[in-house]
Order: structure tokens, then C-alpha cells, then sequence
């Protein structure tokens, strides 16, 4: 049986971004690394060609497509090994706000240009002083008339530097209930008072423009609040599920890719006169590799199906997005202790896969969070 | 700690301050991004004996053992994985000089090695033998008195710094493989030697690492290192010496990434606790405080045992394991209670995890060294 | 979505057997773990009830069912912490070989007794000095006139004492290639020249009586062979999948039970005046193993569905098996370090759980021997 | 072994060849079945001095150390895990006298111990405060100059064949709940004391276990061991030192196990070749190796802190984890190796996984174990 079923069109729509990302992305991986970002006009020519937002209806420009589409994006991005492009971010993340919570000025204004590659979003969320706990955020919001005043900052922003269109999380200081406290607004790059500050220097993930943000008085008009005032944290909650869920994917996928390169490697390059695959140890290990990603894929498909179906999935969902995230980082480790030292280059494909891989045990909630919430929702 | 005398506390801690005041982290990150070496610390640190603590004192050295050398390495190492790795590398194959080399091999080298006159490096692995060293194809011809050499060895340390290299090379295409093979001393500025840089690594990056070609090498007689034919047994004991000394390292560098985490966590709060209050951070700082300590133990086992002349047998290979796998671990954990911050260069872990894993995998992997071990406690099958 | 999907008959299938357990098998473990085997009576209460080979047609005295009956039938016995009652093997296992390769009068002798529980069955391939290499199999099967004349040795038999007929697989000594010269033997209980063995002592599954046979000049008519000569590896291996996959679902659900009685245990006992769930370690440890549980769950029911469905699922299956057995004995081990030395005595379920455990990795083929068939079917 | 003294190596050759000597495989098969005591082989070893070689000699003992002690637990279990742990087990608790008892309760009991006349042991823990000591419900009440004891402790090692325990009650029921416990000496004969024997367990079934009942028992003042008050962190101490001689236990059960195995795969054939042949086999021999030697660093490195007079500190408790965690994984791999055969009772390697995994679970688990770790190396948050 087959639990993710794909259409034709599914299909289809797999083999064009494969091309494309053959085409215009994999050729522009090394510049855009050294750069630590990747063109501008990537974006554009991604979503010319229909690769963002293919949830969005097609009025707006998107594919009207399911979530397997965003899991088609994440797969194929994954496949290329570099995790700059942070299309899947924009597409199945960001852009969803807007469509869930936007009002009709809002989705009219911002969703054709994001599904047209004109407009690249980022999520503000967390803070320099507070990471995985949002209630102890203090970024501020406060009303003064038909504008709101932003005040504060936020860290680790992927898409920081690239983007147009930011929405931010901050806080009403006059509500005293931290949960209730947090709303939601639309912020344009170029709005007086948010600056964006210098790219982050991180381990991997060298091409993706992460950066901290700043906002200083920054003035935008009311009606750029996204949803009800004080829901934040509950639209925050909401979305999670497909967050953490995109998270699990790209788990998954990577360390595909690294055990299928690593595969290759050790049937074509021989150690002691025989191919190292040969090696009943190297054998038992990629059979252990290749067992935890069969038993990954099956998991997150299963997951993937619930959640296109519209289950609440949220205890499994935390679970794919530890479990997931660590085995693409013990696949990455493990795979370079088969390949030995001449792995340790940047020339080995697995370098930049472990180096990338590392922060996803780290992003969109710890895998400690995660483990909280399965445990809360389980009953401890 | 519990093991060590007075005098080796005294290194320790000497080190220890050696690095606490010379070791900059600004500085740090700024050499690693540039593939650089520090050259200064290097130069600061052999005036007052750091390093080549464990080679003769004749040869300037400081006439001390593997374990105080692996000392100096965890003290380094504990205030900068990358730092610490690149002084400790520095002399990387003396000890084969020490000993294999002759009277007038030993005093035209080491005393400029000790001195931070010169590093050293070793070129054995080539990359068509993969971890097997019996396969090495570069070849050593005898001609007119001369020792004539072609082949690439890959993956050199200190490859293209170093003022010369011990390599390892076919003398005897006739005999098997793992027979017929010799150690070289090959000069740096030797002709038909071209040093081929290695492209950035995962980690260790303040030491250089390239790839040597020999195309038509002349070396006078006298270079030979050693006994001819013995070459593969003696790189094996260079290995397995420079292996104690990366155990060393990895103590350190475990070390260094707990005490950056510890400080984190007493700091840090997260839903108005310290990090440190949360069982499960506690949990986690406990397994890594174990894992250093096994580090420290098995190390320090190994290296007494190394200097008590008794060969580090299993035991160096062990602590070898032990010590990076450590390393890798709280590093890697380290990265994950720093939370994002840990992804970022500034936090330093995330270099620690780096050069941890870098020296995980140098000299041959989990794998080899594993079935190293094998060989010694089965022994022969009957 | 549900990957094995049961019909309301499965449903009530399940049901039924369960209520059977729970009067008719657990009241009486205790008394067969003191034994060191079940009552024979058992074996024909479940049979009268229609609780064995529930695959067999219903012309036999089945049910016509598919392998899901079979699952229900491992999942219901693993529920009852104990291993002993080897239904699984003798109606998913054993009958099996039977049913698919005998001819009409043997199935017309044997079935209805197997499906009835008045026949128990054992299955003889292993010998004392072969362990899981098939090919070094010794004992002999030499034709004489319309007799066989079986001659050798067979350990670690299950149902080994309490069996009425076993299937032997032995060599024809005149055959070089060892491949080709194991063909499958129905020997009955009472057979001159066929002794059972004493019992063999062993770490856990007390109440299976696994034993040692002895063929010693035992002659049996040349009837008895099943399937054709010289076909008994090829047999054996084409039943291995089912095999493979019934070890599997007992790893799994024998880690269920022990996490769902564990999980119960924390939520009840206090340390240090508070429920040990709300210990956050304790909270980690529980979500971890049901996390590991949960994917093997996922896995090992697409592994049934695909089963089910007639697929070759071999790599998968020999993953399934070694993945899921070492689980049920890291769940074991694990859940005794939560519940700690209170935990160590027989009187709690984790100590049974663990000693029938460990042997999952051993039996149907190491899992060091799944590894390597993955290996091999992989390429490499 | 390298870091063992001339009369350290004695010991332990002289406990492994006492064990060959005497231990015997079904006897050992017989009395585990039977949940029954080596009582003879107890009384030969306590004649030859290896019980009680830390007592001091004073007292019957040998007057040695806690690594002695280890060396000679390891020996013996290493030759049976089962005949080692009951052997070891028999004098728990005699540490506690040493430190805290006067010189008449000294004499009273410790040589009786010593000369294998007396068992001993301890019962600190009870089932509804789980692994916290500051919760323990039993009462000592001071009444006429005499201590009135109530309660039932659990799991009580030795429990019914011991001649005397070490039990911890509650003195002050208005102190706060760590402070107001103390430590009391309680005859096995004592009147109101009913032994309510355990059932059966996973393993360590030579050695006595039960739960003690006090009904209205009657102590004299004398009974106090130390002093009043103090009973935690004096129970603390008893713990640990009795974890380390745990520590030395895992480390000769693991040994056993790895020297089963050895001789197992080099004499075992599959698919015609010699099990020791296979890559697989060699890579599970030497991580088997690999945790015999960390367990053997880590409770010799921790037992000579204990023998230094430094305390064991966190040390001890992370030879405990080591030393306990290789047990159980060696004797699963050994069981592993020995295939079908390594299920049986008569292959050993079951039992001595049984007997490692309740070691494991002893006084504390995992979880409680890291804690401990955790509470010395962050020391208190501000």
C-alpha cells in the first residue's frame, strides 16, 4: 500500500521543480553559500513557474493544492542538500497566516506578489532574551490612534534580510495575561523605525539570510494587524502542527540523501582492495541507517496523510519532529564515521548535510518542547 | 584529577592559564573562518615549553611524558577546541623522530620543532587505500645512493606548514602488501614536492591540511627513517602515539564544551526558571559530566600507560574512541541547551562540536579503530 | 487515516478473544510459568472456540480469515505478558506450511485437528550445532522402499513437549548442493525411533515448553514428505516473511504493554510526595519509548497491510524484525530504570517482559541475520 | 591494569584463582534456581580474608581498601556473577559501622562480619517515599531512655539472613523532612522484628532479599549508630559506598560475560567460518572490550579517591552508572553472540545479564543517579 497517495498531477508537479531545481538552484549552491544568501531572483523565477505557495487558491496565483504539494517543495529542496532557499518556510509557514487569518485588503494586497516570488515573507517570532518561551516575550505593540507603535526586537529570523513582508508577534503591555497579550502584524521592509540587522553567523545553513530585526518606534497603520487583537499566541498555536510537521519532512529528507549519496560512496570507492561496501560492518550500519529512515518516511507519511485529511495529529506530530530532526543529524554523523577522514571536506556533500541538519533539532521548538508538549497532551 | 602528582597538577594548571590569558575568542573565530593558524600563541607557547613537552631534553624538549602532553592538550582545548588543536597538531609526527630517527636526524629537527622553529607533519594515508595502510601505492625507488619517490598522500596535517614530513612510501614493490614499506623524511622545500591545499574543513581549520605530490622526489640515503621494510608497523606506533595525543584534545575539547554549557544554564531562564532548575537539563549536564570524566579517565589511563613503557595496546585506541565520541556528544549537547544561540559561531560550541567530530574521524573512523581493538583482544583465530 | 483497516468482524473477533484471555488463559499463567508449559487443555478450548488457524478455509474448520486475524490473535496474547501459549506459531506459523504444501489427503488428516487444538504443531529446523546456518544442517532423511528413515538432532523447539506432529526438515545425505537437499517431514507424536528431549532451561518463556528432538532410525512413510523433495529451503524461506513479520508484531506489542503499564505505574506511585509522571525525566523517558513505539506501530502495520496485499516486502520485514524485537527489549530495560529496584521482583510484569524478550532477537533468524539478508537484498 | 600496585595485582590474582578454585557452574545453576546462599563458599572466602578486606584489621578485617574490596567483587564476580554479588553483598552495610559506630558496637558486630559469622545489612528505603530518603515514614520514638521503632522497610538486601541491620528512622517528626533521621542497629533476633521475605527476583537470587516489619521494636540507647539527627547524610554515605562495591561487582560481571563470549565466537562455527572471522562479531568484541575497560578506569579511579580519604564524590556515583550500564550491555551482546544457546540457563551469560540489570537497578536507578551528578556538578542556582 502506499499512504501518501500522489496523483498525475502530484507527479508532475515533482518532476518540474526537480528540473527546475537542477536548473536554476543546484548550479547557484556554492556562490549563493559564500554569498550567505541566495539571489533575489530566484524567488521570482520559483514563483513564476508556479513553486510558491501551492496552497494559495488560484485566484491568488497559487496551485489550490493540498499540503503533498508543500511536501513535493520540502523533498525536492532537500534533495539538492542546502538549506538556503527557505521557499518551504515562505510557502507552507509564513503565507498561511495571511491566508487563515488575512482579511480580504490583506490577502488582496500581499498574497498574489508572495505566490509571484515579488514578495518574500519571515515570521517574527522569538526574541534574544526568551527562545522557545513565548509568553516571556517583550516586544511591544501599542495603539495610538489608526497606528500601532512596534517596539523591540526579534532574533534568528530566517529569510531576515531578503524579506518584503514580516509578520511580527508583540505584545499589548497594558494586557496582563501573557497569552492574551500577543497580537499579530504585517510589517513592509522599508517601514521607518524596523531595521534589519546584520546576518547572523552560524554554524550551516550558510546561504539561508538569517538575521535579527529591530523595531524602534516603528509605525504602521492599524489595519495591518493580522486577526483578532490578543489571538497571537493562539494563531501561533494553530500553525504549528504544519510547522513542525515541515520540520519532520526535511528531517526525513535529508538524511534520504545522505544515505543514498553515502550508499553510492561505499559501493564505488574500495578501502584494502575491496568496495567498502563490502564491509559486513558498513553493511549492518547502513542497514541500521537505512531501517530508522524507512521507519521516518513511514511515520511522517502516515503523519502528512492525517494532516491533509485535517486530523489533530499534534502528540505525533511533536514526536516526527524530535525523532526526525535527531536522525537526520545521527544519519549525518554516522554516515561521515563510514567515510572516515576524506569526508571531513567541504567537498563531501555530508559536511554541509551535518552542518545544516544540526539546527533543525533546534528550530520551530526545541525537541525538548516537543517532548513537553507530547507529555502534556499524553497525560504526565 | 584524582590521578595525577603534584607536578603534572602544576602543568595543568599552568596551561590552563597559559590559555586563559593568551587565548581570545574574537580572535579565535576570526582565525577559524580564515583557515588560519595562530601563529603567535604557537610561538608564545613553545618560549615556555608547551610545546613538545614529551620530547627529549636534549632536544629541547621538555623530557616529559605522553600524559603531560595530553594535559597541555585538554587545558588548550578547554579554553578553544580550534586553538588548542592546532598547537597540539604542531609537532605532529615528532614523536616518530623521536623514535625512529637517528642521532643526526633527531638534532637537525626536533630542537627547531620544540622551539616553534618548525612543524611537523606525517603523510601516510593516500586516498585509493581508504584506512588501509598496506595498500599504499606511492613508491620509493633506489637509485645511485638516492631514494627516488612518486605517489600523493592525502589529507596531510599540517600540510603545506610544516618544514618536514614523514612519509611513508613502497621500497619493496616485491614483498606483500603489508610488507616493503618505509618511512621518509621529505624537507619541505624539497623539489618535485607540491603541496595541493585541501579545501575548508568540517572543523580543525586553524591547521593546515593539503595533499603532497611527490613526482620525482630525490632524498639523499641518509633520509631514510628508521628500518627499510619496517615503515608500516613504525607508522602504525606513530599513529597509534599521535591517537593518545587526540585523546588529549577531545578531553579538552568535551571539557570546554561543558563548562560553556554549565555557565549557560546557571545564567539562562526559560518560563521564569534557570535552565539549570529543569530536571531534564540536569539529566543532560549529568550525562555529559560523565561522559568528560570517562574521557578523562580512559586517557589518562592510556597515556600513563604509553609512558610506563607498557605500549598503549588496546588501551590508547580506546581512549582514542572514548575521548571523541565524548567530545562529539557533550558538544553536540552543549549546542542544544544554548538553543538557537548554539547554531551561531559566536556561541564557540558549535566549533567545539566541529573539531570534535573533525578529530572523530582523523587517523580512521569508528570502524577501523574498532576493529583495531578486535585484533588485539581476539587475537589469532585458531 | 487507519493503515490496517479491521471489519466489524475483526473487530468482534478481537473482542471475543480477548474475553477469552482474560477467563481462560490469564487466570492460569502463574501455574504454567510454574509448570514450565500450558495445559494442554487450553489448546482445545481455544481451538472449540475458533481461535486457531484462523486462516485455514472453513472446510477445515477455520476461518477463512486473512493475516489480520493472525495479528489479532499476537496482539491478544502479548496483552496477557506472557509467551508461552504458542497459538501464533502453531496456527500463523507451522499450519501454515501444511495448508500452502501439502497434498489433500495430509491436509485432509492434519488441518481439521490443528484448527480444533486437538493437534498442536511444531516446526523442527534448527540443530545444536547449526544454530540460524540452514546450510549446515546434518540430520538426514534417507528413502528406503515406501519409508524415510529420519536420523539426527533438533533444539530449541518450541512446543516441543505438548506437540502432536512436527515438521522436520532434514538432508538427503546423497545430495551435494546443501540447498537442494532439505526436504520437509510430517512426523507424528508416538513414531518409533522420535524421542522429545528434556526441557530445556531457559531464561525466559518458562510456560513454553521448548525442547530438544531426537530422530534416531525413525521411520516414517514416504507419504509424510511435504511439498516436493529437495524443496524444503526454498519452502522455508518463502514462509519466513510471515514468520519474520509475526516476531515483529510481538515486539511491538509486547513494548505497548509494558509502556502502557509503566506509563499507569507513574501516573499512581509517588516519590517524594509527587506521581512519578510529573517527575520531567520520567515525563522524557515516556514520551521517547512511545515516540519509538508509535513508529514501530506505524511500520510494522504497513508491513501487515502490504502483507496482506501480497507483496514481496522481504527487506522491509527483515528490518521490521530486528528493529522491533530490539524494541521490545530497550522498552523492557528501559521502564525497569523508571520504576527502579521496586520493579525487580517477579511480582511486577516488566521482569517476565524482559526475560520473554530477549530471546524475540534471537529466534526466527538472528537479527545480526535480518541485517545481513537486508544487506544483501540491498545491493551491497 | 595498569594502574594496580605489586600487592593490588596479588589480591586479585589470589581472589580469581580462590573463584576457580571453588565456584562451581552447577552448583552456581542450582543455588541461583533456588534463591539460596553459597553459605560454605562464604565461610572458605571469609577464612582466606576476602571478606571484609576493607574492615579494619583491628576488628578481623584486612585493612585494606575500597579498590581491594573492588578487585576482589570483580574477580569473583567475573567468575560468577551471582556466587561474586552475594559474597560482596554479605558484608553491606559493615561500612557504615566503620564510619559511625563506637568502639563497643564496632566490637559487637564487625568481627563476626568479618569472619563470615554474621551477614549484614541496611534498610533505609521504604516503598512509598521511592528514592527519596527525606520522605521515610518509619518511626523511632524515645521512650524510658529506649527507642521505640515503627515501620517496614523495603527490598532489604540480606533481608532474613543477616544477624543485624543498620535502619533508618524517623527521631524528630517536627523536623523539616530531610533533617530529624537517624540511624539505628537492630538485632535480626530483635523482638517485634518480622521478616517478610520479597519474591523471587530478575536476578541476585543468591542473596537474601526482604522487607522488615517493626512492631513497637525495643532499642536501647546504645543502638544509635552516630548521631541523632544525622541519619540522612550518614545513609547517604552508606550508599555510596556501597555503589562502589557495586561498581566493582558490574565490572567483573561484565569481564565474565566478555570472557564467555570470547570463548564462545572462537570456537563456534557458522556458514564455515569461525564466528570470530566475522566483521560483525570483531565490532561487538571490541565495544564489549571497550565498556569492560571504561567500567574498569572509572571504579578503580573512583574507589582510590574513596581510599584517598577525598570521598568518592561524584566520581563514585559515575563509576556506579559506568560500570553498571557496561554489565548489562555486555552480557546482552554476550547473549546475542551465543545465539539460541545464550537464552539457556547453562550458557551463564543469562544470568549474569539478570544479575547485572538488578545491580543496575540497586539503590536507585538511572534517573535518581544522574540527579545525583547533577546536584555536585552545578552545585546551588542563584
Amino acid at each position: 500500500m502506499e499512504i501518501l497517495q500522489y496523483t498525475d498531477a502530484h507527479t508532475d508537479f515533482r518532476m518540474r521543480l526537480r528540473s527546475f531545481m537542477d536548473r536554476e538552484v543546484v548550479p547557484h549552491i556554492d556562490q549563493w553559500e559564500a554569498d550567505h544568501k541566495v539571489s533575489r531572483d530566484v524567488w521570482r523565477k520559483m514563483g513564476r513557474e508556479g513553486f510558491l505557495c501551492t496552497s494559495l487558491p488560484e485566484s491568488y496565483g497559487g496551485l489550490g493544492g493540498d499540503f503533498r504539494y508543500g511536501v513535493i517543495g520540502i523533498e525536492e529542496i532537500s534533495r539538492t542538500n542546502h538549506g538556503g532557499l527557505a521557499a518551504p518556510l515562505h510557502s507552507d509557514i509564513v503565507v498561511p497566516y495571511i491566508a487563515s487569518y488575512g482579511n480580504a485588503s490583506q490577502k488582496e494586497k500581499y498574497l498574489p506578489g508572495c505566490a509571484s516570488g515579488d514578495i518574500v515573507t519571515a515570521v517574527a517570532m522569538t526574541e534574544p532574551g526568551a527562545g522557545s518561551d513565548l509568553s516571556s516575550m517583550v516586544a511591544t505593540a501599542e495603539e495610538d490612534g489608526d497606528q500601532v507603535v512596534l517596539n523591540g526586537a526579534k532574533t534568528f529570523i530566517s529569510n531576515g534580510i531578503l524579506c518584503d513582508l514580516v509578520i511580527v508577534a508583540a505584545k499589548d503591555p497594558a494586557e496582563a495575561n501573557p497569552h492574551q497579550a500577543i497580537s499579530l502584524y504585517l510589517v513592509e521592509d522599508g517601514t521607518p523605525g524596523f531595521k534589519k540587522g546584520n546576518q547572523l553567523d552560524k554554524m550551516g545553513l550558510y546561504s539561508q539570510d538569517t538575521a535579527e530585526l529591530f523595531f524602534s518606534d516603528c509605525r504602521i497603520p492599524r489595519a495591518n494587524r493580522l486577526g483578532d487583537k490578543g489571538m497571537g499566541f493562539l494563531m501561533l498555536m494553530d500553525k504549528l502542527q504544519q510547522e513542525r510537521l515541515v520540520c519532520a519532512i526535511m528531517g526525513v529528507a535529508g538524511a534520504e540523501f545522505m544515505l543514498d549519496w553515502t550508499t553510492t560512496y561505499c559501493k564505488e570507492i574500495s578501502s584494502g582492495g575491496r568496495p567498502l561496501s563490502r564491509s559486513q560492518a558498513v553493511q549492518f550500519a547502513l542497514v541500521e541507517m537505512a531501517t530508522d529512515v524507512n521507519l521516518g518516511r513511514t511515520f511522517v507519511d502516515k503523519l502528512v496523510a492525517d494532516h491533509v485529511e485535517g486530523r489533530n495529529v499534534i502528540v505525533e506530530t511533536s514526536m516526527a519532529k524530535y525523532w526526525c530532526t535527531e536522525l537526520g543529524s545521527r544519519v549525518a554523523n554516522r554516515c561521515l564515521d563510514i567515510v572516515g577522514e576524506s569526508g571531513s571536506t567541504e567537498a563531501c556533500p555530508l559536511v554541509r548535510g551535518l552542518r545544516d541538519a544540526r539546527v533543525m533539532s533546534i528550530f520551530a521548538g526545541t525537541n525538548e518542547i516537543m517532548k513537553g508538549i507530547a507529555a502534556k497532551f499524553m497525560g504526565l | 584529577m584524582v590521578t595525577l602528582d603534584k607536578s603534572q597538577k602544576e602543568i595543568l594548571k599552568a596551561a590552563s592559564e597559559f590559555a586563559k590569558g593568551e587565548f581570545d575568542k574574537d580572535q579565535a573565530l576570526a582565525l577559524e573562518n580564515a583557515n588560519a593558524f595562530p601563529h603567535d600563541i604557537w610561538k608564545k607557547a613553545a618560549d615556555l615549553g608547551f610545546v613538545g613537552v614529551h620530547l627529549p631534553e636534549e632536544f629541547s624538549g621538555g623530557g616529559l611524558g605522553m600524559l603531560e602532553a595530553c594535559l597541555i592538550a585538554e587545558a588548550f582545548c578547554r579554553k578553544d577546541s580550534s586553538i588548542g588543536m592546532a598547537l597540539a597538531m604542531a609537532t605532529s609526527g615528532a614523536e616518530g623522530l623521536v623514535r625512529y630517527g637517528d642521532a643526526d636526524q633527531k638534532k637537525a629537527y626536533l630542537p627547531r620543532i620544540a622551539e616553534g622553529e618548525m612543524q611537523c607533519g606525517f603523510g601516510f594515508f593516500e586516498s585509493e587505500c581508504g584506512g588501509d595502510l598496506a595498500g599504499v601505492a606511492t613508491v620509493a625507488e633506489k637509485k645511485d645512493g638516492h631514494w627516488v619517490i612518486n605517489g600523493t598522500k592525502s589529507h596531510v596535517w599540517n600540510g603545506g606548514a610544516a618544514g618536514v614530513y614523514l612519509i611513508l612510501g613502497r621500497t619493496d614493490p616485491e614483498a606483500s602488501p603489508g610488507k616493503g614499506l618505509s618511512l621518509f623524511l621529505v624537507d619541505a622545500d624539497q623539489e618535485g614536492l607540491t603541496i595541493r591545499d585541501a579545501e575548508r574543513r568540517l572543523g580543525g581549520n586553524m591547521v593546515a591540511c593539503a595533499d603532497l605530490v611527490f613526482t620525482d622526489v630525490h632524498l639523499p640515503a641518509a633520509n631514510l627513517l628508521g628500518k627499510e621494510g619496517r615503515g608500516l608497523p613504525q607508522a602504525e606506533t606513530i599513529i597509534e602515539e599521535t591517537g593518545i595525543l587526540i585523546a588529549g584534545q577531545c578531553l579538552g575539547t568535551a571539557a570546554g564544551a561543558l563548562d560553556r554549557a554549565l555557565a549557560y544554564v546557571r545564567e539562562r531562564e526559560q518560563f521564569q526558571r534557570k535552565l539549570a532548575a529543569f530536571e531534564v537539563t540536569r539529566q543532560k549536564i549529568a550525562g555529559m559530566a560523565l561522559q568528560v570524566e570517562q574521557a578523562r579517565l580512559m586517557t589518562y589511563g592510556a597515556a600513563r600507560c604509553g609512558d610506563a613503557g607498557k605500549g598503549l595496546d588496546r588501551l590508547g585506541v580506546m581512549a582514542r574512541i572514548t575521548a571523541a565520541k565524548a567530545a562529539v556528544a557533550v558538544a553536540d549537547e552543549a549546542i542544544q541547551l544554548f538553543g538557537g544561540y548554539g547554531y551561531m559561531k559566536e556561541s564557540e560550541v558549535e566549533r567545539f562540536y566541529r573539531d570534535a567530530k573533525v578529530a572523530d574521524l582523523t587517523l580512521g573512523g569508528t570502524i577501523h579503530l574498532k576493529n583495531k581493538i578486535a585484533g588485539r583482544v581476539i587475537g589469532k583465530i585458531k
